[in-house]
């Protein structure tokens, strides 16, 4: 079934043509990578599907309803969240305050304490912390609690933004990892990463922009095994 | 050529009840390139805020060309010849490529208002000083063409080599980078290599904090690694790569890396 | 020593009023990081709304009160509606918000002014206030006015609903954090632009309160909230901005401050000292007396 | 202030100043600057409606000469530098012939080196400022003189034996003469001065003062603010418990006060340069009118400003009449000097300094009216 | 691969743009000359009215101000709510010594005012070390206002009537305000108020693209990362609260020295926002920019009364319109009328 489906999307800043007739769809389940250069506007796409930014013309269906018609947090409802590029932590909040706040819509109380422990064994470091002012914390630390802090809202759809960023080799293993088994638990994953290599190798399909273009789709090893996709964002 | 640029004794800065950096010993010599390397939250940003006093340290000292530089002000580090870059960018956003970079002239010249009232001499040669050094220095990291680009209209990765050629205009002796490479795609991680190799190979002495580890192996003389706030190893990059106690806290199972971050 | 006491009781009760102004000031700072210049007018409006209702269709004291303080909640939110909405949504609050603010405020006191005529108006005899002996030193009582008690008790009330609700609840919460990432709040599916209109419907109908016991004690005039405006602000910096405990705080220390001042040095200087003991403590505690330390992490 | 009428002053007019080209007019317009707006509008507005009331009646009775007098206003919001700006304005159009206000001492003291420059009548009620005192031919005051007033109430609470007094006022112009007056006068004629406070004439809050009042315990208070604050204080002291002899200024002869300070007045005694009770058919006449149309009772500034109308109505008939029918700036001065005139507020006359010095009232509320006290 | 390019500014139109600024500046200049002389060569006398000149030399007074302020809350960035402090020691100082000593003429009180009013920006400076943002504006705000109740409580500066009776400046022995050859009283003060205006606008022009300019726009943009290039950041705030005090306060002088009276009011907050005001609208960072924004809310509300007159309104608009002018333009033009924008 078709979880999410992008049609004919085309997101201007200003004059700036940042996304052209952008199309894509994601399948209950799946992990779909979005791959491209610096600029290509992935981070574009990511923000107007959760209709952070409006698009100029086109439609973003989530399980059939049209996002663009509905605010944020109607999105975020309904079930699809997005860890943003750029960590977007709370700085003046507490760490558990941030995560606890990813859990803002949810009512089942005694669940989300639930799930809140289960982030910090997860993230061993978030729990150490959890009383800090989360401006406070490291870049990595931040970017972790990011990522933490939208797992805290059991997403049925997550978005991920470049979730490796600044973060330690092992911690990257460890955040693809989690990515690979809440995708396993049943929530479907669109994932942009710089570090296409692994993005790839977890995913199940695989898009390549250029430019505010999709340039490409295909299978994650169809595209690992391209070479001009090897040469120009997997480095030889 | 191994004389000891920059070292730390017992470097220390605690956060609260948090030891941020704990004793840390630490030197780079002349034209070296170090690599800190650590877990998220081990103190690395710490240390280069410790070192270029924007931060103050809680305890050690700092030794510069053989002068104890502790507790000197930002300002007075960074015309001693320490620069630095953010791993959170922080360029001066509304201002041009060129602006940038000529606000980093500013330790290095010394014209007052009344030269600029009066359009003296010194502010003339100071003027075509700065116009040659904004030149070079754009043209080392290959953004000459981005000019007169608002800085935070610049694609992320061109913003990242704007800092470097910020750090470069206050002519330093010494270069701290911290995470130069983050959201860069290995392209663009490539062409960075070739320029802080250049930076080497140029006199620069470079230190550098990078969770890519394929840039770090290949272009460090030698890496120091951080744990908790301690310094935990220090060595060639061959040997850290082995070195069981790094690979356990902080490369992980894909300890070969390769195209890893 | 009574009198001494006296005085301390008297800043105490007008302190009451400052920290009532102050606690709105410091809510919709503190979560929708505006420098609400207009709240000073909110409060003047609010005191006029309550003689209109009191002076014309003869009303009691509690249901104009209550009926002030929603006046004053639909202005505040309308002041968020046509002056900061569009801010936002161009992203510009932060740096346009203080002026448009100043705007906004020059706009309706001048407005009013023009409307209600600048004539001191005086409100009908709404309860009947007598000096309550607070305790007695050597044959000499120390009063309050019984306005003044309950304007004192009411304030100490709602600051501690209202910090019990921003630090206790995920709403409150939310608030708060929304004064730091609108955009982010939106990603943890909270409408954002409703807290920011609870927040100054709640901050609006504090001020209005505080306008309509101002009316009750004195005169009104359009110009009223130019200094009362801003005395809330001090306090509410003083206390610490963003902290509703600090307002109290703020709010009493400056009033204790004017009382001693006038009763012991020279109302001349009543004004000034509140601020001069405002600069200092910032200076010395830049963050307010019970605000928290925040250094940016680089 | 809607007198539609108004030229624009660029261009307009021909020859400069008061040459003696003056035609006979039609309309001798009158600059109005005073605070209409803002914290003081109170007394600008008082002044700006006893004059409009003077010379509606002057121009329903067919004008001076035929000619009638327009009222244009330049409202100064008690802004020194506006105030200024508008009797440059008035000024400099050949149109006007005078100027009144403003009725902030500030204001008039920036205003008067450019009147006396154009050589154009400036005219006050208030502005009681000592500074002001002879600094022009031009500047003709029939103010309420502060060194007068006060001792005046001082005068009322010895003869009402009253043997000690605490003095509050506004730390402004008007406050500190007062107080320094008073205070002069009580100590050479044996009231002891307890103590003299000063506060911001715009406070509202006198809490702290009433305290210290009443741990004073004078027999007496003095007031010597304006309407509104002492009103207030009215009310605060009698909420602290206070219970002397409250006495205040001219100002507080004024409908505002039994408003703001409702029962409170009862027995509070005050000075004034007259009484809307005053049977005489002139006071009546204008008290009535007023009412009427302003649904308040005149105040003392309101009095003063209509006998001020009436005044500068007679100076132009009598300068027009000197000048065979023409009327200049210079000739209104001249005439002025000479007024006598007997108007709500008592005979107006000038002295050499053109000021006026007068009789003063002591009232006293009763049953919630200002009445002479017995 | 294709990049998006933004071409930010083709350099030929930023010559054109100087070029335009040049012709500006320079019609501008022959209007005012055109103003003063006008009247001496007209046979009938007066065309131009002196409150028309009233106007336009409390512009300028307020240009010089304008220009003040921005070295503070235009290239240093922080709002201030204190400039009156400056503007009403300026004003102040010359009243005091003009009227008290004999022996000082207007000039040399106008460098001590200078004097004082560096001294005065000092704890601004220090302030603005350790607090900022809202912090500041309510600082400056109180700040202001102090010196306010002090004048007012003080019998020495006159209490609330202020100092009065002060003399109109001198040249070479003959008032400015009877110079022979100029047609009004104003005019001297017009062609003095210019040329200093001009220079302002030239030391503003050459400083801010110099080192020191460059300095602040940093400290403006983020004050770490300035200390991180070496500018003293502590050092430049206080170099650019000393200089804007600086001018502010010979604006204040001049103030008193044409309008022969200082009051309280002038060290009030409301002419702090209204010099505040002035910047913000005319553009924070713009010269020209400054000056306009010191000539529209000087002249606006003079147009308006007639305005007011001519339809009758009961009410003074111009506060009103004032206000809706500030919303309006921070919606519509938040950099002002003439500053450039910012992304
Ligand atoms: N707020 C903005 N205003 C103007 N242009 C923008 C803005 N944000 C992005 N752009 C431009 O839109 C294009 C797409 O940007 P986007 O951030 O989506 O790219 P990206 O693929 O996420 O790049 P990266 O790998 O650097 O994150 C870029 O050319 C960028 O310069
Ligand atoms: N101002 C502060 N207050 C409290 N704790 C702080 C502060 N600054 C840093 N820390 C803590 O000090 C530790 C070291 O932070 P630092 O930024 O130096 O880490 P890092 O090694 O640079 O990490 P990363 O690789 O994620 O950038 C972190 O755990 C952080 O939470
Ligand atoms: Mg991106
Ligand atoms: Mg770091």
């Amino acid at each position: 079934m078709e979880m999410l489906k992008v049609e004919n999307l085309n997101v201007y800043y200003g004059n700036i043509h940042a996304l052209k007739d952008m199309s894509l769809t994601v399948n209950e389940g799946e992990i779909v990578s979005l791959i491209g250069a610096n600029g290509a506007g992935k981070s574009t796409l990511m923000l107007s599907i959760m209709h952070q930014i409006p698009a100029k013309t086109g439609k973003v269906l989530f399980q059939g309803k049209d996002c663009l018609t509905q605010k944020t947090f109607d999105i975020v409802k309904e079930g699809m969240t997005l860890v943003p590029e750029g960590r977007h932590v709370f700085p003046r909040t507490s760490v558990q305050d941030n995560l606890l706040l990813g859990a803002y819509y949810r009512r089942d109380k005694s669940e989300v304490k639930k799930d809140l422990n289960r982030i910090y064994e997860m993230f061993p470091r978030l729990q150490e912390r959890r009383r800090q002012l989360a401006g406070t914390l490291s870049g990595g630390e931040q970017q972790m609690l990011a990522t933490a802090r939208a797992l805290m809202s059991r997403p049925k759809m997550l978005l991920l933004d470049e979730p490796s960023m600044g973060l330690a080799p092992i911690i990257v293993d460890q955040i693809f990892d989690t990515i690979v088994r809440i995708n396993k638990e049943g929530t479907t994953i669109l994932l942009v990463e710089q570090n296409a290599n692994q993005a790839l190798r977890i995913a199940d399909r695989g898009y390549v922009l250029e430019t505010g273009e999709k340039t490409m789709e295909d299978a994650a090893d169809k595209l690992l095994a391209n070479d001009q996709i090897r040469e120009a964002y997997l480095g030889a | 050529m191994s004389e000891v640029l920059l070292s730390t004794q017992n470097l220390s800065k605690s956060f609260g009840g948090i030891m941020a950096n704990k004793d840390i010993n630490f030197h780079i010599n002349r034209g070296e390139i170090v690599a800190i390397i650590g877990p998220n939250g081990s103190g690395k940003t710490t240390f280069y805020n410790l070192l270029t006093g924007i931060t103050r340290c809680s305890g050690g000292t700092i030794t510069f060309e053989g002068k104890n530089i502790t507790g000197k002000k930002p300002q007075e580090i960074t015309k001693l010849g320490i620069s630095r870059t953010f791993q959170n960018i922080r360029l001066f956003g509304t201002l041009s490529v060129a602006q940038n970079i000529e606000i980093a002239r500013h330790c290095r010249t010394s014209s007052t208002m009344w030269d600029a009232l009066w359009h003296t001499k010194k502010y003339g040669t100071e003027k075509e000083e700065n116009a040659e050094a904004v030149e070079r220095c754009m043209e080392y990291v290959g953004i000459a063409d981005k000019k007169d680009w608002k800085a935070t209209n610049l694609p992320y990765g061109m913003q990242r080599k704007l800092e470097i050629a910020r750090a470069l205009a206050t002519d330093p002796k010494l270069i701290l980078l911290d995470e130069p490479a983050a959201g860069m795609n290995p392209k663009e991680k490539e062409e960075l290599m070739d320029i802080i190799r250049k930076l080497s190979s140029d006199g620069y002495s470079v230190i550098l904090i990078e969770h890519a580890m394929r840039v770090v192996m290949n272009i460090a003389d030698r890496i120091s690694v951080f744990n908790y706030g301690e310094k935990i190893a220090d060595g060639l990059p061959t040997e850290i790569r082995e070195n069981p106690v790094v690979i356990q806290a902080y490369l992980g199972k894909g300890a070969s890396a390769d195209g890893n971050a | 020593m009574a009198v001494f006491l006296q005085q301390v009781v008297n800043g105490l009760a007008q302190g009451g009023i400052y920290a009532l102004i102050a606690i709105g000031w410091t809510t919709v700072f503190g979560i929708v990081g505006v420098m609400n210049w207009t709240h000073g007018e909110v409060y003047m409006l609010g005191a006029y709304v309550g003689f209109f209702l009191t002076t014309y269709s003869g009303m009691g004291m509690v249901p104009a009160l209550l009926l002030s303080m929603g006046a004053g909640a639909i202005i505040a939110v309308l002041i968020d509606q046509f002056g900061y909405v569009p801010l936002r949504k161009r992203g510009t609050l932060a740096r346009s918000g203080f002026i448009t603010a100043l705007g906004l405020s020059t706009f309706l006191r001048y407005s009013a002014n023009a409307a209600f005529s600048a004539d001191p108006r005086v409100y009908p005899a709404l309860m009947e206030y007598h000096p309550i002996t607070l305790f007695s030193i050597g044959g000499t009582a120390v009063t309050i006015n019984s306005l003044h008690l309950i304007i004192l008790i009411g304030t100490f009330i709602i600051m501690v609903v209202l910090q019990l609700f921003f630090t206790r609840t995920i709403i409150g919460k939310a608030m708060l954090a929304g004064s730091q990432d609108m955009k982010t709040l939106a990603l943890m599916g909270a409408d954002s632009e409703k807290l920011i209109k609870i927040t100054f419907a709640i901050s609006g109908a504090l001020g209005a309160a505080a306008g309509f016991f101002m009316g009750m004690l004195y005169t009104i005039y359009p110009t009223m909230g130019a200094l009362a405006g801003l005395k809330g602000w001090a306090c509410a910096i003083l206390g610490g901005i963003g902290s509703i405990s600090g307002s109290l705080v703020g709010g009493v220390l400056i009033g204790i401050a004017e009382a001693l001042t006038s009763g012991f040095v020279s109302t001349g200087y009543k004004d000034a000292i509140s601020f001069v003991i405002m600069i200092l403590v910032l200076l010395i505690k830049p963050t307010g007396l019970m605000g928290y330390k925040f250094e940016e992490k680089v | 202030g809607a007198a539609g009428s108004s030229q624009s002053g660029s261009g307009s007019s021909s020859g400069s100043g008061s040459s003696g080209t003056a035609a006979t007019v039609s309309e001798i317009h009158v600059g109005n600057v005073n605070p209409l707006s803002g914290d003081s509008a109170l007394y600008g507005n008082d002044q700006s409606r006893g004059f409009g009331m003077a010379i509606e009646e002057i121009n329903a009775a067919g004008g001076v000469n035929g000619a009638k007098i327009v009222l244009d206003d330049y409202d100064d919001q008690g802004d020194a530098q506006k105030a200024a700006q508008g009797a440059q304005k008035f000024a400099d159009d050949d149109s006007y012939y005078a100027i009144i206000g403003s009725s902030l001492s500030n204001c008039t003291l920036a205003m008067t080196p450019i009147t006396d420059d154009a050589g154009i009548v400036e005219m006050v009620v208030s502005s009681s400022s000592p500074s002001l005192h002879g600094c022009s031919d031009y500047f003709f005051r029939m103010a309420v003189q502060d060194d007068q007033v006060g001792p005046q109430m001082a005068k009322a609470l010895i003869d009402k034996g009253y043997k000690s007094v605490t003095v509050l006022y506004p730390s402004n112009d008007y406050g500190n003469n007062l107080d320094k007056n008073l205070e002069e006068y009580a100590k050479s004629n044996g009231l002891t001065v307890l103590d003299s406070i000063a506060y911001n004439a715009s406070d509202q809050d006198f809490t702290a003062i009433c305290t210290t009042v009443k741990n004073e315990a004078p027999e007496a208070v003095a007031l010597c603010g304006t309407v509104q604050d002492s009103s207030l204080l009215i009310n605060q002291l009698k909420a602290a418990g206070v219970d002397a002899f409250l006495m205040g200024g001219t100002s507080l002869y004024n409908s505002k006060a039994l408003e703001i300070a409702g029962s409170n007045m009862e027995g509070v005694g005050c000075i004034s340069v007259y009484i809307s009770s005053n049977p005489a058919d002139k006071v009546q006449n204008f008290v009535s009118k007023y009412k009427e149309k302003y649904n308040e009772t005149p105040d003392a500034f309101a009095a003063l400003a209509y006998d001020e109308g009436y005044v500068f109505a007679d100076a132009c008939k009598k300068a027009m009449d000197d000048n065979g029918g023409k009327l200049t700036r210079e000739g209104i001065m001249k005439a002025l000097k000479e007024t006598n005139y007997t108007g709500v507020t008592g005979t107006v006359t000038y002295d050499d300094s053109n000021e006026w010095i007068r009789d003063y009232l002591v009232l006293e509320v009763k049953d919630g009216e200002f009445q002479l006290a017995s | 691969m294709k990049k998006i390019h933004i071409s930010l500014r083709k350099p030929q139109a930023g010559e054109l743009k100087a070029n335009r600024k040049v012709i500006a500046v320079c019609v501008v200049l022959a209007a005012m000359l055109f103003i003063c002389f006008l009247d001496d060569f007209t046979p009938s006398g007066r065309v131009i009215p002196n409150y028309f000149k009233y106007v336009i030399v409390v512009s300028l007074i307020y240009s010089v101000a304008s220009l003040g302020i921005n070295f503070y809350s235009g290239y240093q960035g922080d709002t201030s709510l204190g400039h009156a402090v400056f503007f009403g020691t300026g004003a102040y100082v010359t009243a005091y010594l003009t009227t008290q000593f004999s022996g000082i003429n207007f000039w040399a009180s106008i460098l001590i005012g200078m004097a004082f009013s560096a001294v005065l920006s000092l704890p601004v400076a220090w302030a603005g070390s350790r607090v900022k943002g809202s912090f500041m504006v309510v600082i400056t705000y109180g700040y202001c206002e102090i010196f306010r109740y002090l004048a007012i409580n003080s019998n020495t500066l006159g209490g609330t009537a202020g100092m009065a009776g002060i003399p109109s400046p001198k040249i070479f022995g003959v008032r400015i305000t009877k110079i022979p050859w100029l047609p009004s009283n104003k005019d001297g003060f017009i062609l003095i108020l210019m040329a200093i205006v001009g220079f302002l606008a030239l030391f503003t022009y050459r400083i801010v693209n110099s080192r020191v300019g460059y300095a602040l726009a940093a400290v403006r943009e983020d004050e770490i990362a300035a200390y991180a290039m070496g500018v003293n950041v502590k050092a430049y705030k206080r170099l650019a609260i000393i200089t804007s005090a600086v001018i502010t306060s010979v604006a204040g002088s001049f103030y008193a020295g044409f309008t022969n009276v200082a009051d309280p009011s002038l060290f009030g907050a409301t002419l702090s926002i209204t010099i505040f005001t002035m910047l913000v609208i005319g553009g924070r960072r713009s010269i020209s920019g400054a000056i306009l924004g010191a000539f529209i809310v000087v002249i606006c509300p003079e147009l308006l009364r007639y305005v007011q007159d001519l339809i009758g309104l009961p009410f003074d608009p111009w506060y009103i319109l004032y206000g809706l002018m500030l919303v309006i333009i921070m919606r519509f033009k938040p950099e002002g009328l003439l500053g450039t924008k910012e992304s």
